[in-house]
């Protein structure tokens, strides 16, 4: 990039769920422009519309006046994209679902999001706003998948 | 655009009845839009009013927005298929919704078949 | 539209020629999301980039410490766009481009952004900002063309 | 990701040459990425390279957005092609790009055709 610089682009998105695909046509535009592989859009557009989401119902208590912020922040080979909403936010690790306990109804069909964003993107990581809300998911991806 | 539940494309689901290998019966759900939280009707109304001595195909090509709420209510749906018996397989999905089902470890209970062909003979 | 609120999407991108595509897929996920045929979300497509060129070149300068604003208002069949930049403005109507002045050399072969807004969307405005800065153009477009 | 021009899809060009009916000589300029003010080297570049004798089909078949500096610039080449007494006709443009292009005047002195062959029928 221009000297280096980060290249940032934000969007918000009110707390109303389907509007999570407005942040996926967001992020694959940035996505595209720096020359992702398209295997890897897809990995992060499931990563964002899962922050989203999880920012609408579980952050904003789906209260449509408050919004969802979206901030994807590019360097060369990666972008950082923090999702943020009003809530307390949340900070234990990403449970791994158990298809077997789910099958024998012993754990709740949902409680994939997490997971499936961490298993999706480079970094991780939930953030706990101080004041009790907002807190964002910090998620990277790389252009090229690790090890792969 | 939808009123009340806001604006979404939400699931469709139509049913047909097929044979596989031996006159089997099986029935398949075609969805058509997303596969969200706000498919319910779509996926587990569905599979309500299919026979509980047919095998199930869920038939993804006409899907291309799958979150995982919409995930968990295909888990519930092959849950009540499991209850019953009911050989359970999917196709048409994209390679990167192939990836995330099997990330989940839907294929362990499921088939997640290349094409409809493929998933006839996975239930049959 | 839930108790017929405005819906209401932003994006803000840097002024850097390239990034209006980031801006066109935000707008075009909110039409996808509101049902806008597909022909109706080109013209708004062309007339979103159109728009933040302008804001960019010569509302921002391509100064590009400066954003560009976008401002998404859904209703129930109708979408209004403000692009938002912080230049002083501009408040002429539209030039009409002349090919065959063009042809000939005599009017330059640039000058047909504002043109293009104007004939794909259903409302056009282009308001200068107090202070001489946060000027905007506001755009119209509906799900069905008039007339057609 | 670009350097120095910051993230964009560059246009590119590729020059071939056809003959039209009667063996009439053509040069199609191929153009792929973005047509937009980064294109001037794509498309006036292109057509310094193109012999004045021969007529001058533009192909956007692998171009997917256009933008107003980009007609700019290919306006900017019909005049210098109309200067050197050659046709000029482009194909493979979306229908929302037809319309773009003629509502600014090019159909005046351009052909937009629908396909390749209707545009070296053009300009043969
Ligand atoms: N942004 C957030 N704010 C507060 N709590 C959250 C947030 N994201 C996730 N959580 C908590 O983590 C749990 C697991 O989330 P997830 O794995 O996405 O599954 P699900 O959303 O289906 O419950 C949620 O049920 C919620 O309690
Ligand atoms: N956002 C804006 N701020 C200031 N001036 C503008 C803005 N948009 C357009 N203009 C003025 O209007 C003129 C015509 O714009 P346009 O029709 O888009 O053609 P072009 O950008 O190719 O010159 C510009 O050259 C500029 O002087």
């Amino acid at each position: 990039m221009i000297d280096g610089k980060n290249t940032l682009v934000e969007v918000r998105i009110p707390s109303r769920l389907g509007f999570e695909k407005v942040a996926m046509g967001t992020a694959e535009s940035v996505a595209r422009l720096m020359g992702f592989p398209a295997a890897r859009i897809e990995d992060l557009k499931t990563a964002v519309a899962e922050a989203c989401i999880n920012a609408m119902e579980h952050g904003n208590k789906l209260n449509d006046k408050l919004s969802v912020g979206v901030v994807l922040s590019a360097t060369d080979d990666e972008l950082e994209v923090k999702v943020m909403d009003n809530g307390p936010g949340f900070q234990a690790a990403p449970h791994q679902p158990d298809i077997d306990r789910k099958m024998r109804g012993e754990e709740e069909a949902r409680g994939m999001g997490m997971f499936l964003i961490q298993a999706l993107v480079d970094e991780a990581e939930w953030v706990k706003g101080s004041r009790g809300s907002d807190s964002y998911v910090r998620l990277v991806i790389r252009m090229e998948r690790e090890g792969e | 655009m939808n009123t009340g539940e806001g604006m979404r494309a939400e699931a469709r689901a139509r049913i047909d009845t097929l044979s596989g290998s031996g006159g089997k019966p099986i029935s398949a759900i075609r969805f058509s839009g997303d596969i969200s939280s706000n498919s319910r009707d779509a996926i587990l109304g569905s599979y309500e009013q299919i026979a509980k001595d047919h095998a199930v195909l869920l038939d993804f090509v006409k899907v291309d927005y799958v979150n995982s709420s919409g995930i968990a209510l295909i888990i519930q749906l092959m849950l009540e298929a499991g209850k019953a018996d009911q050989k359970v397989a999917l196709f048409g999905l994209t390679p990167h919704f192939q990836k995330v089902f099997t990330m989940v470890g839907i294929g362990r209970y499921a088939e997640i078949a290349a094409d409809e062909a493929a998933a006839v003979a996975a239930v049959s």
